[in-house]
């Protein structure tokens, strides 16, 4: 039943493939980039120097030439439909090269892997790779390709998250993560395979027409949303799919749980908002889809229960990390605020936000590796007087932690100023969502106070004056992302015009 | 019966849920790892049969390449399951899921 | 001029940053320069101010600026939201009548703190810094014409005071600290979504964008956009907005029952934080009322002025019952400054010039008499280390300066004629006594005089007059003159007030006996503007829109 | 500006100046600078009295009225009302200048007298700094336009009180005497302050001119009643400052201060500002608000006088005395005698003055021995002090020849004048009390002369111990006390506190104020000083608007009452002149009211004479019968009317009702408040929060400040919620499954039901 392609075909096809090949020169990069690193590990083995961290952080710094030179390109589907290339996908491919260079910075800093491990083997490689699948999962169009990214990022992090191979908790981490990540994915492709089956289709916008001409048995479609939901709620670590969460972040090692609280959210919101947005045929106004679900309600429920869950378990946690954990649980929520708009300032503000939160969220888990190196722990009540030991890191996890409750003039108040305008543009229709958006704040400022209040207000338990001053390269870093959140909390213009320039998805016009 | 004699879509389907619902409830009711893990593999064989059996009722080959690429990704998926697992192993010296809950609330 | 102002702390502060954490001296003398920088600066302004310019609203002209003064207005934040038009955030500052005198009181109070932190010994380097954050804050919330700028200022105060509570105060600090962050926050929160949705429902008629500028949405005509939140046909909403925005002021101001935050806070605040707590922060509460909640809601000020009034006279008598039953000093000032709030409260429900008037007038007042009172806490607190009444008794006759000042500060709370805070006092009853709606309100919160008399009465007696306590927290003794002198366990210094505090309370007691006779040097600066916004607030204007 | 207003001012300010010298160099300065003060206080004087020439002797206008005033407060162009100024202002007619010569000259004795009484008290120089801010703000009232300003000096009197009564601050019956005068006081301003409140919201000026003339022309828009109220309330001020029933439990704890004090501001001055300041808002005074007046002030002189005839520390008993002479004042206002009553005012002034200034002179003599029950024989080793005190005496109680008793019958002549005019009956009540407290003032007076100068000496009757102890409370005089300790020989006092005994009681005879000894309304003070019209009459408001062509009331009223009087001729005859004032009243009064009043008053004079004289007579008899011949044994009849003698004795136990009902009850109710504010308005936010961490967390101190910070309504909620939902993080994958499963399937059977229905 199936005839073989002509010739005419065959040239065809090559020649688009080529074309394409064109406009995949980050990814082919990364993945070369990938290969160099396990090469050179293998070059330089056992032997425990920066090597590695530098390889990385200037290939991964070199892949910025290569993903700017992909401005101004057209936007288009290349790879038969398999992979877009648009202004969106852009902005994750800067976002995740980003913060895979602070996430190697941070890992540098982190002494905590000189006592684990004996080598850092493949370590940065699978960062890389983690980059690569991100990035796809940015751009791809396709079931197909979805999946294949979501696992490649899956796989990446659930080695990462057991790195630490003689640590029990890391071990569990991995565990669990894999445990819950196979089975969420596995639901995942299953809605897939049901999607597929309403639509004899695996390109999304295809997808996308064919619902809207044909409709669907909603039935099913509510099945099949709701597996594909798992999934991405299992990525973006939502309300009720988070539960991993907080015993990975918790378990792995604090650069990881940086670098999945951070990129490997993101990447699910990319993969989300793309889904959301071009894969289900919209009516003209938000609540009312032409498919008889109600995707809107599910996702408030999501951004509702994310928001108040993640805020209101943080204020009984006595881990540092942990607490971050529910935070960004929380973090979600608001990010979900920004999708459920559905409008293309929404888009902007969800984009700000993830910068916003990118730049707050590394510098928090950095301060908190930079005194678990000193102090080797990360409850709070080790915390107590360190404000006066390190004066600088206390300061800045200080402003951080403003910025993640979202105080001016920092830059997380912007990001939530701006998720809350695009929800208030749309009139009184999401004012109590708003509300609920509003209230959880207060909560949360609870329990991120908690930190400077045992930093500064407490005196710590083992009275020795001594100062603990950090390196100067920690310093200088400190200081820059410090700078960064207040400047951008006060000048933001630049981001919040770049996350406008990136909020033009290929496949559909937002108004 | 003509249902009965003729298999079609609908029977594959049946497989494929009974398949996933035993995926499921290895995954969430047996203690050892590997057999969480062979529940996890059963999900993902129940949606290989959904893509087969769509892609044969609505023509087109993406669901077979879905298969495909689904049956690969399940060997990546067992290869690191059971690396994870064996250190389990070595630092917990069990592998029994629901024991290893060292960190909660 | 007005960044200046607003800014010079900021600048002290990372001057500050640079000195060596050991030099105490010169982190102190840096923020006092910088203080007194901004008394000169503040002076500028007074002398530069033309009285007769309302402000309030946009100008005859619809000029954006309004008649505002020392305005400086540079676009600041200019954001594309795509379909939305844009996000125009402007860097606006400017005074009226309103502001100019709020500005002048906070240079004035936080020179004072400056001078009374002398004593803080603990970590110095770190509270400076802190403080003139605060003080540039402050300064910024009462010349802001921008909403967004205000919002911003008015949250960048909440940390600051936070840390100076929560590490610089008493033994239970932590406590007090959250409490009030969490009060004051969750009062601001909300004005954020109420400030976005005014955002989009109000337009600048000179640019016809969206606008934050308070001028502009100052004037009715301005809620033109069709659909929007708080357009003027939106009553439900509007009555929301105003209700959220009021109490996010009434818990700064603090209003019952949102006051519980205050004792703690002061009781626990070292006291130039106390000082600049009462003296100013509880300003801002009430300052936002004028400039934001009533002018942008006329309607349903009017609506709820009865309602305003009867909180204010709650306020009023309410706090000084408390007051009357405190044993801990500082307390007792504390709940009176809940009292005297209540009479701003009383005076802006009334509605009339001079009721406004008054109320301005008493923020004023309250601002000098108030910082006096805790700094007197503070001198007493300093020598004997308690702040229980009953500890004391018969200081009049060996510490006779300081029982003079008491006395001053003292009855110039109550009240009393030829003291700033009569004249401001009289207005707002004067006021709430003239409108009809507050009249019967009136009559009732005037019981609040007498039971002030009673309350500062009954602690001068208590601790000046009379004899020494038996259990008194200081000892007789007789000095080698023959004359019975007491003598503070562990208190080196001078038994009476010292050159510092003197310095400190000298230049408030001036103040306030020069406004108590001739009060026109403040009140000639608010009277155009309150009459300008009594305008605005009035129903015959809404009616007209 | 005219040059009396000048002047005025200059007298206004004089004290102000020497409060401000003294009270900040009184250390620096020779003799502590007593000298700057009794200086200051006699040029004051000397310019008042030229006012009071000019403005009495030469012209005698009763018309004389000029004013000056300045905008104090712009509040500019206000909407609703138009430009609007707050003004303060002089103004000066007879009465003020009367009243200036009055309290300026009293002010100057008391100083000069001071200089004695007070030496070598250890703050001698405050002392006289006081005396000044009080002399200054005292003028203030007198000078004072505008409500506003009055009520300004007002309080400031009250100050000055307040630091005088407790000038000897370490005696904690002098604080709690201080605190306590303060506090009534207040009580009473509230009043006063509302009833201006009232008249301001109708006007929104508080000069009296203007609120006349606004009154007089029908502009007040509320009902009458509130017009009542307004003059009832204001008179509350009247209440407080001259201690009427019921706020005048602080007048005799006053006398804790030092007793010149009592005599200027507890018996000459202050309290008769309360007189003073309901003559000048007599004339907006409704009918009604006058009847209040008048019972409340002959239920004063009555209560006053009961309780004055048990007292036995002197000073006690003057300072009843005083209430109840207040009394009289009160109640002549509010029959309508307005001139009579000033009269009384000011012969009242002269002799309380010397009456507490002898008595001063005494105590000092005695060693601050104040019980009258230890003095006697007194008479001939201090003769100065006996006469001026006796013929105070007389003059307080009323005897002819005296200014007493003109003044005093004039009142009464007015009251039964009132109650006929009001149609009788209850109104014969008002009368009634005031003769009879007149008898009682003969008594208790004749008694306390006995017990002071006649009889013999009884000082070493007194207790030991008590006496001991009257040393030592006056620490103030340790100096003086400590030199003639135990030396108990009393001599006549020095010169500078005897001139002022013998200026005020040359003060109190009858020529100085009228020609005929038995009729005040012949002297110049009651033709200077004619009453008012009224600007309200209770059938329309028009009445008396006629007056309100442009000029004040007054001003009209006097000009009808000037053209009609002729010269007064001394020594015409009683009757015809009566009749005369009558015919005079007949056409003067807009008001048929007070015009009938005035001519009743008139047709009782003699009535008023004869009655007063016998009742006086009656209680001189009295006291001689008691004191003197010793018929009746005051112990024995004291035993036979106990209950009668404690009530008397307790002062009708009024302290104790206030003590009990409001101040216990306010303090209970503030300790409840602030028991409500830190227990329930917090613990609603808190409390819960408490409890959680009670039973959940005792022992987590970071629990515990998880609670505790949670300090907002939604602490025990979000706080339960949280512990909770933190259990569903079990921490087993295979839960974490079950619990996803169990969500997309409650889900997926939610919308199943919501597709079926």
């Amino acid at each position: 039943m199936f005839e073989l392609p002509s010739g005419a075909e065959i040239q065809g096809i090559i020649a688009s493939v080529q074309g394409s090949v064109g406009l995949f020169i980050p990814e082919i990069y990364l993945s070369a980039l990938f290969m160099l690193l396990i090469v050179v590990d293998l070059v330089a083995k056992g032997r425990k120097n920066n090597l590695l961290a530098i390889t990385t952080l200037l290939g991964l710094a070199g892949s910025t030439i290569f993903i700017y030179q992909q401005h101004g390109l057209p936007a288009g589907e290349i790879f038969f439909g398999m992979y877009v290339l648009d202004e969106f996908a852009l902005f994750f491919k800067y976002f995740f090269v980003l913060s895979a260079i602070v996430a190697v910075v941070v890992t540098m800093a982190d002494e905590q892997f000189d006592r684990e491990v004996k080598s850092m083997g493949e370590y940065y490689a699978l960062i890389v790779a983690m980059v690569i699948g991100m990035i796809m999962m940015a751009s791809s169009a396709d079931l197909i390709m979805i999946f294949l990214s979501m696992e490649l990022v899956s796989f990446t992090g659930y080695i990462l998250a057991g790195y630490f191979k003689r640590n029990p908790r890391s071990s569990e981490a991995a565990l669990k993560y894999l445990v819950y990540g196979a089975v969420s994915s596995g639901l995942m492709v299953y809605g897939f395979s049901l999607i597929y089956g309403i639509t004899a289709q695996t390109n999304i916008i295809k997808i996308s027409l064919e619902l809207a001409a044909h409709g669907s048995d909603s039935l099913v479609m509510i099945l099949a949303t709701l597996l594909v939901l798992a999934g991405f709620g299992y990525k973006i670590g939502a309300v009720p799919f988070h539960f991993w969460s907080p015993d990975v972040y918790e378990g792995s090692p604090t650069p990881v749980t940086a670098y999945l609280s951070v990129a490997s959210k993101a990447a699910g919101f990319a993969l989300l908002m793309r889904f959301f947005y071009v894969a289900i045929p919209h009516g003209a106004l938000p609540p009312e889809d032409t498919l008889g679900i109600d995707w809107l309600s599910l996702l408030m429920i999501l951004s509702v229960a994310s928001m108040i869950y993640g805020n209101v378990v943080a204020l009984w946690q006595k881990n540092v990390k942990r607490l971050l954990a529910y935070s960004s649980i929380a973090h979600a929520g608001y990010l979900l605020l920004g999708i459920l708009v559905m409008d293309q300032f929404g888009t902007q503000a969800t984009l700000f936000y993830l910068l916003s939160y990118f730049i707050m969220n590394f510098g928090a888990f950095y301060v908190v590796i930079l005194i678990s190196n000193k102090t080797g722990s990360e409850n709070l009540d080790d915390y107590r007087g360190l404000g006066k030991k390190m004066p600088l890191a206390g300061a800045a996890l200080t402003v951080f932690l403003i910025s993640l409750v979202g105080l001016p003039p920092t830059v997380g108040f912007i990001g939530k100023l701006m998720i809350f305008s695009a929800l208030l543009t749309k009139g009184t229709l999401y004012m109590w969502i708003a509300l609920i958006g509003i209230m959880t704040s207060v909560i949360s400022l609870y329990y991120y106070m908690l930190i400077p209040l045992n930093m500064y207000l407490r005196e710590s338990k083992s009275p020795d004056e001594k100062g603990m001053n950090l390196a100067l390269a920690p310093q200088i870093i400190l200081a820059v992302l410090m700078m960064l959140t207040l400047y951008f909390g006060l000048f933001f213009t630049p981001l919040s015009d770049f996350a406008k320039y990136s909020s033009v998805m290929f496949g559909i016009t937002l108004q | 019966m003509e249902q009965l004699t003729t298999i079609g879509l609908n029977h594959y389907l049946t497989i494929s849920a009974i398949l996933l619902g035993f995926g499921l409830f290895a995954v969430m009711t047996r203690k050892n790892a590997i057999v969480v893990l062979m529940g996890v593999e059963l999900i993902l064989n129940a949606a290989n049969i959904n893509f087969l059996a769509f892609s044969k009722y609505n023509g087109g080959m993406e669901g077979v390449m879905f298969a495909l690429f689904v049956i690969v990704i399940a060997a990546a998926e067992a290869a690191i399951a059971l690396a994870i697992v064996i250190n389990i192993f070595k630092i917990f010296k069990s592998v029994d899921v629901s024991s290893i809950d060292s960190m909660k609330e | 001029m007005l960044s200046l102002i607003v800014f010079l702390p900021i600048i002290a502060g990372l001057v500050i940053l640079a000195v060596p954490s050991s030099q105490k001296q010169i982190i102190r003398i840096v923020s006092l320069l910088a203080a007194l920088a901004q008394g000169v600066l503040a002076v500028l302004i007074w002398r530069g101010y033309d009285p007769s310019l309302p402000g309030i609203t946009a100008g005859a002209g619809g000029s954006p600026l309004g008649s505002f003064q020392f305005v400086e207005k540079v676009p600041w934040i200019s954001l594309n939201l795509g379909g939305f038009g844009s996000l125009n955030i402007e860097y606006f500052l400017g005074v009226d009548g309103i502001s100019v005198t709020m500005v002048i009181l906070t240079a004035l109070v936080s020179a004072i703190g400056v001078l009374s932190s002398w004593t803080i010994q603990k970590q110095v380097k770190g509270y400076f810094i802190l403080y003139n954050l605060l003080a540039s804050a402050m300064m910024g919330c009462f010349v802001a014409l921008d909403f967004f700028l205000f919002y911003v200022f008015w949250e960048i105060m909440l940390l600051p005071m936070y840390f100076l509570i929560g590490i610089w105060g008493g033994p239970n600090r932590e406590y007090a600290a959250i409490k009030f962050f969490l009060y004051t926050l969750f009062g601001s929160v909300f004005m954020l979504l109420v400030m976005i949705g005014l955002y989009f429902s109000v337009t600048d008629p000179a640019t016809g964008l969206h606008t934050f500028s308070l001028v502009a949405m100052a004037t009715q005509t301005n809620f033109n956009v069709a659909g929007a939140i708080f357009a003027p046909e939106n009553h439900l909403w509007r009555q929301i907005a105003f209700i959220v925005l009021f109490v996010g002021f009434a818990i700064k101001v603090p209003m019952f029952p949102f006051h519980t935050w205050l004792p703690d806070a002061h009781v626990e605040a070292p006291t130039p934080i106390s000082v600049i707590l009462a003296g100013v922060l509880l300003k801002l509460g009430t300052y936002g009322m004028i400039r934001i909640n009533f002018p942008l809601f006329p309607e349903v000020f009017h609506a709820s002025m009865y309602v305003i009034g009867i909180f204010g006279a709650i306020n009023i008598i309410y706090g000084a019952l408390c007051a009357l039953a405190q044993k801990d000093l500082k307390k007792m000032v504390a709940y009176s400054s809940i009292s005297h709030m209540g009479y701003v409260l009383l005076g802006l429900s009334a509605g009339n010039s001079e009721g406004m008037v008054g109320a301005l007038y008493q923020m004023f007042n309250h601002g000098t008499i108030t910082a006096m009172l805790f700094l007197l806490v503070g001198v007493i607190y300093d020598r004997a280390h308690t702040r229980q009444i009953d500890k004391f008794g018969g200081l009049a006759s060996y510490m006779p300066v300081y029982a003079a000042v008491v006395t001053i500060a003292w009855f110039a709370s109550l009240g009393l004629p030829g003291l700033s805070g009569f004249i401001s006092e009289a207005f707002v009853f004067v006021g709430a006594f003239s409108s009809e709606t507050t009249r019967p309100i009136a009559m009732v919160s005037v019981l609040g005089i007498v039971f002030g008399a009673a309350y500062l009465l009954w602690s001068l007696q208590r601790m000046f007059l009379g004899k020494r306590n038996d259990d008194a927290a200081y000892d007789l003794v007789t000095g080698p003159d023959g004359h019975e002198h007491i003598h503070f366990h562990d208190w080196k210094g001078k038994l009476d007030l010292d050159g510092r505090e003197l310095a400190m309370l000298v230049p408030l007691v001036v103040i306030t006996i020069f406004l108590g006779i001739y009060p026109m040097p403040v009140l000639g600066m608010l009277t155009s503007s309150i009459n300008k916004l009594v305008q605005v607030l009035s129903p015959v204007v809404m009616s007209q829109m | 500006m005219h040059s009396l207003i000048q002047l005025s001012i200059v007298v206004l300010l004089l004290p102000l100046l020497s409060f401000v010298i003294l009270i900040f160099f009184n250390r620096r300065l020779p003799r502590r600078g007593d000298f700057i003060g009794v200086g200051i206080l006699g040029t004051a004087f000397g310019i008042s009295a030229y006012i009071f020439w000019t403005v009495i002797v030469q012209t005698y206008d009763p018309a004389f009225r000029i004013a000056w005033d300045f905008t104090w407060i712009d509040l500019g162009n206000v909407p609703g009302v138009g430009p609007l100024q707050i003004k303060m202002g002089v103004v000066i007619d007879n009465l003020t200048s009367i009243m200036l010569a009055m309290v300026t000259l009293i002010s100057l004795l008391v100083h000069l007298y001071s200089t004695g009484y007070m030496a070598g008290d250890k703050n001698y120089g405050r002392y006289f700094a006081f005396l000044g801010i009080f002399t200054f703000s005292m003028l203030g009232i007198v000078l004072a336009d505008n409500l506003f300003a009055i009520y300004i000096f007002w309080e400031l009197v009250g100050l000055s009180s307040y630091l005088l009564i407790g000038f000897f601050f370490e005696k904690d019956s002098a604080a709690d005497a201080q605190k306590k005068a303060f506090l009534a006081n207040r009580v009473g301003d509230i009043g006063m302050w509302l009833g201006i409140l009232i008249l301001y919201s109708q006007f929104h000026t508080f000069s009296f001119e203007q609120i006349y003339a606004n009154l007089a022309a029908g502009k007040f828009a509320l009902s009458n009643a509130w017009l009542t109220a307004a003059g009832i309330l204001l008179f509350m001020g009247c209440v407080g400052k001259s201690a009427q029933f019921p706020l005048h439990i602080w007048l005799p704890d006053a006398m804790e201060g030092p007793t010149p004090v009592s005599a200027l501001i507890h018996a000459a001055t202050m309290v008769a500002a309360g007189v003073y300041f309901v003559a000048r808002i007599f004339v907006m005074l409704t009918p009604d608000a006058l009847h209040v007046i008048a019972f409340v002030g002959a239920c004063t002189a009555f209560m006053a006088a009961t309780i004055a005839i048990t007292q036995n520390d002197i000073k006690r008993v003057l300072a009843y005395s005083t209430v109840s002479q207040l009394g009289y004042m009160v109640l002549g206002l509010g029959v309508g005698a307005y001139s009579a009553s000033l009269f009384h005012l000011v012969t009242h002034a002269f002799f309380k003055a010397c009456l507490f200034l002898g008595s001063g002179a005494i105590i000092h003599a005695m060693h601050h021995e104040q019980d009258m029950r230890w003095m006697g024989a007194l008479w001939k080793k201090m003769p100065w002090t006996f006469v001026t005190f006796t013929l105070a005496t007389l003059a307080l109680a009323g005897l002819p020849l005296t200014s007493g008793f003109m003044s005093k019958d004039a009142i009464l002549a007015g009251a039964i004048g009132f109650a006929q005019a009001e149609g009788g009956g209850i109104y014969y009540l008002i009368p009634a009390l005031g003769f009879f407290s007149a008898m009682l003032t003969a008594f208790y007076m004749g008694r306390q002369i006995w017990l002071v100068f006649f009889g013999e000496s009884r000082t070493h009757l007194k207790p030991a111990d008590n006496h001991h102890q009257a040393h030592h409370v006056h620490d103030a005089h340790a100096a003086h006390g400590d030199a003639h300790h135990g030396a108990h020989e009393v001599h006549e006092v020095s010169w500078n506190m005897r001139a002022p005994l013998v200026i005020l009681a040359a003060l109190s005879v009858f020529a100085v104020y009228s020609p005929d000894p038995l009729d005040g309304a012949k002297g110049w003070f009651m033709k200077m000083i004619p009453t008012p019209a009224t600007v309200v009459g209770e059938a329309n408001p028009q009445m008396g608007s006629l007056a309100a062509g442009g000029v004040t009331p007054q001003l009209a009223e006097v000009v009808r009452t000037t053209e009609v009087a002729p010269p007064p001729v001394a020594g015409e005859h009683a009757a015809p002149a009566a009749a005369h004032g009558e015919a005079k009243g007949g056409h003067v009064y807009s008001d048929p009211r007070q015009a009938e009043i005035v001519h009743a008053g008139h047709a009782a004079h003699f009535t008023a004479i004869y009655i007063s004289s016998i009742m006086v007579a009656l209680g001189i008899c009295m006291a001689f019968v008691v004191y003197v011949f010793k018929i009746i044994d005051p112990e024995k009849t004291a035993r036979l009317i106990r209950p009668l003698y404690l009530f008397s004795l307790n002062k009708w136990y009024w302290d104790e009702i206030y003590e009990a009902t409001f101040i216990k009850g306010s303090m209970a109710i503030a300790r409840m408040l602030s028991w409500f504010d830190t227990n329930v308005v917090d613990g609603i936010v808190n409390g819960v929060a408490t409890l959680v961490r009670k039973f959940a967390f005792a022992n987590d101190s970071f629990d515990r400040h998880v609670v505790d910070g949670m300090v907002n309504f939604t602490a025990f909620t979000v706080n339960t919620t949280g512990a909770v939902l933190k259990k569903l993080q079990t921490g087993k994958v295979q839960t974490y499954v079950v619990m996803l499963m169990l969500v997309l399937f409650s889900y997926f059977v939610f919308y199943f039901i919501r597709l079926i229905y």
